[in-house]
């Protein structure tokens, strides 16, 4: 990595509008705002389960889902709010979901680790550490299956590189020539393990890529323009050559691993979150760099995070007012053909209570 | 009608389906250059081509991973595990996504993807290699499991599996890969969830799926021939979805069941059988319900002895004896 | 006698067994220096230390596959899967090397092993994080499954299954962590295999693993006060080794029983249980064995749904009303 | 690899004995006889399932077992006859076994996969492709755990490096540092996929160790001091500094994967198998060099030859005596507990027909 170099110059970079420009701001700002409105409903009972907030790495999803054209594909784990967002999700459908209404995206039956969006050519929100990485795979074969050129944007964190369906998936990816990149989102733990004492490497993680011939690199998540610098690099690499990529962007989250964790301050010191929301958040960085070029100022940041802010109570609303699936629907979308009425759905049994 | 191999049927199915939808895709080790290492697809590469017939490292996670990944684009990959008991290396992927991601999506997603090989013990691999996971996946709601017994079923019951729109595992088995019967020269498919009664009778029927139905059907003769009993074999062919109708009208008609199935026999397929019998058909019922399960130990090697660790035919018609005395 | 939770009680085995043996060790994610992603393994790493509780990488196929080659050589490792759901990542493991190395080698290679953690739906994490696989393990010759309902046979059976020298896999469960109980102030240990009669009765028998237990003791309860039923309560406890004579006992002075099972309902283990009590307690039967499963989907997230799919109190009463009409 | 180098001068060869030397050669000859008669024997049908021949690979397993002290174990796959008769196990028992007698190593129930002698420090023979991977690991734990100084060999093959056990396992040795050696025994195929087309790699396999900042080396199979040489690096490495090595060795195999593997000579020429029989033999090779060294002479070599084949013979007639295990065996040898009638193993229903 090269701290100095400025990646505003990048051509993909360059060529932006002061629009689109502002548009990552508002991105940003609305999966933050969102997740600090899920938060508040999660402490008040609103949901079940794990709330995995995704703050501080908003720029790893909003700068490289930005580069997605109609053709880039996005898969990623459980921590999945951010990615959502970014692809165009409402915050409504991510809302009622958390709620477990039946108007959240998948009805109320994925909760906060199973977002999906196929329209958005957004596949999810997967539970199982590195469980989506073959599904990555699969995503770039079918797109190569099928003559079409594109790509997967496939995100894992830094505790998933352990698992063997991710060197599995990295060798199939160089084998099969196909066009996936790994982005490893290394926010330096894995739940309440640092990266140092759950993997081994030898100058970062996404190293191990060159063991398959794979071309990596690493970014700085702080700097939006960084992030789709080098995952432009990999998208044209996927788009052009269809080789994989991976590529390691170093970020952090600020809160625990879910709400539920009660250890978060205690794995890493109180000072440690507290230097990087100063020195090194995100959101803020890229608003004062739209300050700095004159792009926006800070009435237009506090407009935009406003309007993120009312969204989300919106969102928060429209959650609470819907209502839960009816108690029939636990027996649907089990089966397609079922579903679909389709005669194979009605023949034999598929279900068995009594 | 012609006769042909269990084998060449799966063979024909594959062929069929691979020229009538391009979306198909055969995937596994050693099924195109190699043309399988059971020989089911033999030929195939030579006429598809390699983007049709595909060989893949030795990383059941990840190729199957990968297959269910392009499903959901609307691939429709016939993935071999060239035993069925490897599964358990990507047992994750089988099940939570092939098996999960559409409830979880609330329907937004569907994974129209196969999982052949066989499954089965008797031919003396030893313990890791003759699982028969059939009841694991019969017990994965989201799943569909088939268990063909003869060519015509297993043609007929893999290109329906191809054409389902849900992820089906087809378990074969390959002590039948080299039998043979009777296969119609027209195409021909058979629904899932359609169990077939295989032989008639009145004393007794005998359920059962995969080549347990046939170790029946011998049965059957003997107890004919040599203790006049009219027995009914029951072939489930589809475990999920399941024809309990037609198993619980035999067992209406006869009054006696006795369970056949190569399953150990702590929740085998035969213990949910048992469990639905008693339940509909409990005033139907002149005996307790029998079962004949593998012997309850991990595959042993020694090749006579794995002859007896499995149902036989001598042990079918003793318990028969036994449930209809 | 104290009162303690569950989460305790494992908590107090895992402790004394750590002190008993040095050859125990503690490994899984996060079980050191996070105290345990559920509390359960809280305190031990400071009162044992780095080697005794070890906190591993995100790598349930490695890690488990290193306790079962460690236990090879005499060490006693006792592994947290963070959820049992996780075990689907290292099932090949857990099966064919701590399952069947043993027979493989004609029995000179044991595996004193233990595999723990929760193993439960209803908290709303979705369909990947809530899966049961007791039937699975059960299923497995040389594999022995334990699923303790309170913090008394949690601790006792935890402490039994460190000491059994074959693998042992416990299944907990996250709602029952918090859950208190009495707890003898002097050591104890509950062997594998016993079943436990929680209630006596003469009307019915539920019999359940587990949570189970628990909402079925609530429904005896609600049974007896509103319906004058006198039901009889049986906690398997373990459910392989399985205590059949304790079910069979029970249903032969009820002659009724329904079988409550958070499994999903296909080749559950209430299926296996009617399987066996059809057979060998036939004529006692006054009517057919019922059984309340989960209902057949992959577990839901939306908490009140989530509820309505396991067995609930409600369902229970509802069902037994049935079996006794 | 640097050709032109004799490992002979390394020190753990300089001080290698006479006699040594020709064990070395007994030992390789004695596989070769060994696994000649069990393949005549197999197509005689006298055995079921797989018989999986070494043949040709010989000098990994003598060579690396050679250097094995009291506290170094071994671990391997399905193609495990030349590393149990390595280890000291009897043609004797290894015969019976692919016969599936009772008096076979593991009493009939492994069978040709699963050769198993933990006397012998031997732990199998396992049957799915890298699943002793971590079991390997696991060894090595079990040693550092008991503060004992010794270390695991696990071999694996070309094609089992694709499996995600053998990933996971690599993480833990190098985080855990654990005396693990893994051997690659590269021999060039798995089944009938050539290394080329099953593996994704840089300059060779074992390189994908250096993602994990494991140490790893290639050594040239043909030649006995080279395994030696290098093996024995990495078994100091376990015993001095208990960090894990990965080892690759080229070698080949000379029948199919299995005898029952139809298509051997389909996806490789026979003029490559010729070359490698012809040139880079391994027995031929320290035949050859023992007798350039005056160790040997021909008549020795040929003396050591007919004796392993003599033995070999009798084993074939001893499996032929013994007996089939009794019926009741079946259920024998699954649970410790039951087998040796302890309290826990009468408690309970252990087994489940009727
Ligand atoms: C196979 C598997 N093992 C364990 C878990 C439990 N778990 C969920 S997230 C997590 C930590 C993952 O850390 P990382 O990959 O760094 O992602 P991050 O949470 O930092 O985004 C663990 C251990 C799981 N879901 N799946
Ligand atoms: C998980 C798993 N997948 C597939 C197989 C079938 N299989 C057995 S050996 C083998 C080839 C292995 O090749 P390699 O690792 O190079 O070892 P070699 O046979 O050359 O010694 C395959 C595919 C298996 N036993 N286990
Ligand atoms: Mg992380
Ligand atoms: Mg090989």
């Amino acid at each position: 990595m090269n701290a100095t170099k400025d990646y505003a110059e990048a051509p993909i970079n360059q060529q932006l509008s002061a629009e689109e420009k502002i548009s990552f701001l508002r991105e940003m700002m609305r999966i933050r705002r969102f997740e600090q409105a899920s938060l508040k409903q999660y402490q008040q009972g609103k949901m079940g389960g794990f709330l995995h907030l995704y703050i501080g790495q908003e720029s790893v999803a909003v700068g490289t889902v930005s580069l997605a054209g109609d053709n880039d594909h996005i898969i990623t784990a459980y921590r999945d709010h951010g990615h959502a967002l970014a692809v165009g999700m409402s915050m409504n459908e991510c809302m009622a979901e958390l709620y477990g209404k039946a108007t959240g995206c998948s009805k109320g039956k994925g909760g906060s680790m199973h977002f999906f969006a196929p329209d958005k050519r957004y596949w999810g929100g997967h539970g199982i550490v590195a469980g989506q990485t073959p599904l990555g795979a699969g995503l770039a074969y079918g797109l190569k299956y099928q003559g079409i050129t594109g790509s997967c944007l496939c995100y894992l964190g830094d505790g998933a590189i352990n698992q063997g369906a991710y060197h599995e998936s990295l060798n199939l990816a160089a084998l099969f020539d196909l066009p996936v990149i790994y982005v490893i989102e290394n926010n330096g733990y894995s739940m309440g393990t640092s990266q140092q004492r759950s993997s081994a490497f030898k100058s970062c993680l996404a190293e191990r890529a060159d063991g398959y011939n794979i071309v990596w690199d690493q970014a700085n998540g702080e700097d939006l323009y960084e992030v789709r610098a080098k995952a432009q690099v990999a998208i044209e690499r996927a788009h052009e050559e269809s080789r994989p990529s991976v590529l390691e962007i170093d970020t952090y989250r600020y809160y625990g691993h879910s709400v539920a964790d009660a250890n978060s301050k205690k794995y890493r010191s109180p000072e440690e979150i507290d230097r990087y929301k100063q020195h090194h958040d995100p959101v803020n960085l890229w608003q004062q760099r739209l300050i700095d070029e004159g792009v926006i100022d800070t009435d237009k940041a506090k407009e935009i995070d406003l309007a993120a802010k009312e969204e989300a109570k919106a969102s928060v609303q429209f959650a609470e007012d819907s209502a839960f699936p009816e108690p029939e629907a636990i027996l649907e979308d089990v089966y397609y053909e079922v579903d679909t009425d389709s005669e194979a759905g009605q023949t034999g049994r598929h279900f068995f209570n009594d | 009608m012609r006769t042909i191999t269990y084998r060449q049927a799966l063979n024909e199915a594959l062929a069929e389906e691979l020229t009538r939808d391009e979306n198909v895709v055969i995937m596994g080790e050693e099924v195109a250059e190699y043309n399988g290492a059971y020989k089911v697809t033999e030929g195939l590469l030579d006429r598809f081509g390699p983007k049709r017939v595909v060989d893949t490292p030795i990383s059941e996670a990840g190729f199957i991973g990968m297959g269910i990944g392009a499903s959901m684009l609307g691939v429709r990959p016939v993935m071999e595990l060239m035993f069925w008991s490897f599964a358990y290396v990507a047992f994750d992927q089988m099940i939570n996504n092939a098996g999960c991601v559409r409830y979880m999506s609330g329907g937004l997603i569907h994974c129209p993807i196969v999982v052949r090989g066989p499954a089965n013990g008797g031919t003396n691999v030893g313990a890791t290699h003759s699982h028969t996971p059939e009841n694991f996946i019969a017990n994965t709601p989201g799943l569909k499991v088939v268990c063909p017994a003869t060519p015509y079923d297993a043609k007929g019951l893999m290109k329906t599996a191809i054409r389902d729109n849900d992820p089906v595992y087809v378990m074969e088995n390959t002590l039948l890969y080299g039998e043979s019967g009777d296969v119609p020269d027209e195409e021909y498919t058979i629904p899932l969830g359609v169990a077939d009664v295989k032989r008639e009778g009145s004393d007794l029927s005998i359920i059962g799926h995969g080549r347990a139905v046939i170790t029946a059907l011998q049965a059957a003769e003997v107890l004919e021939k040599e203790h006049q009993l009219s027995v009914e074999v029951v072939d489930l062919r589809s475990v999920r979805p399941l024809d309990e109708e037609t198993i619980l009208s035999s067992v209406r008609k006869t009054n006696r069941a006795l369970l056949v199935d190569e399953n150990k026999p702590f929740c085998a397929v035969s213990s949910h059988i048992a469990a639905v019998i008693q339940e509909k058909a409990f005033d139907y019922l002149d005996a307790p319900i029998a079962r004949l399960n593998a012997l309850d130990a991990p595959a042993i090697y020694s090749p006579p002895l794995e002859k007896i660790q499995l149902p036989n035919v001598d042990a079918v018609v003793k318990k028969a004896l036994h449930v209809c005395s």
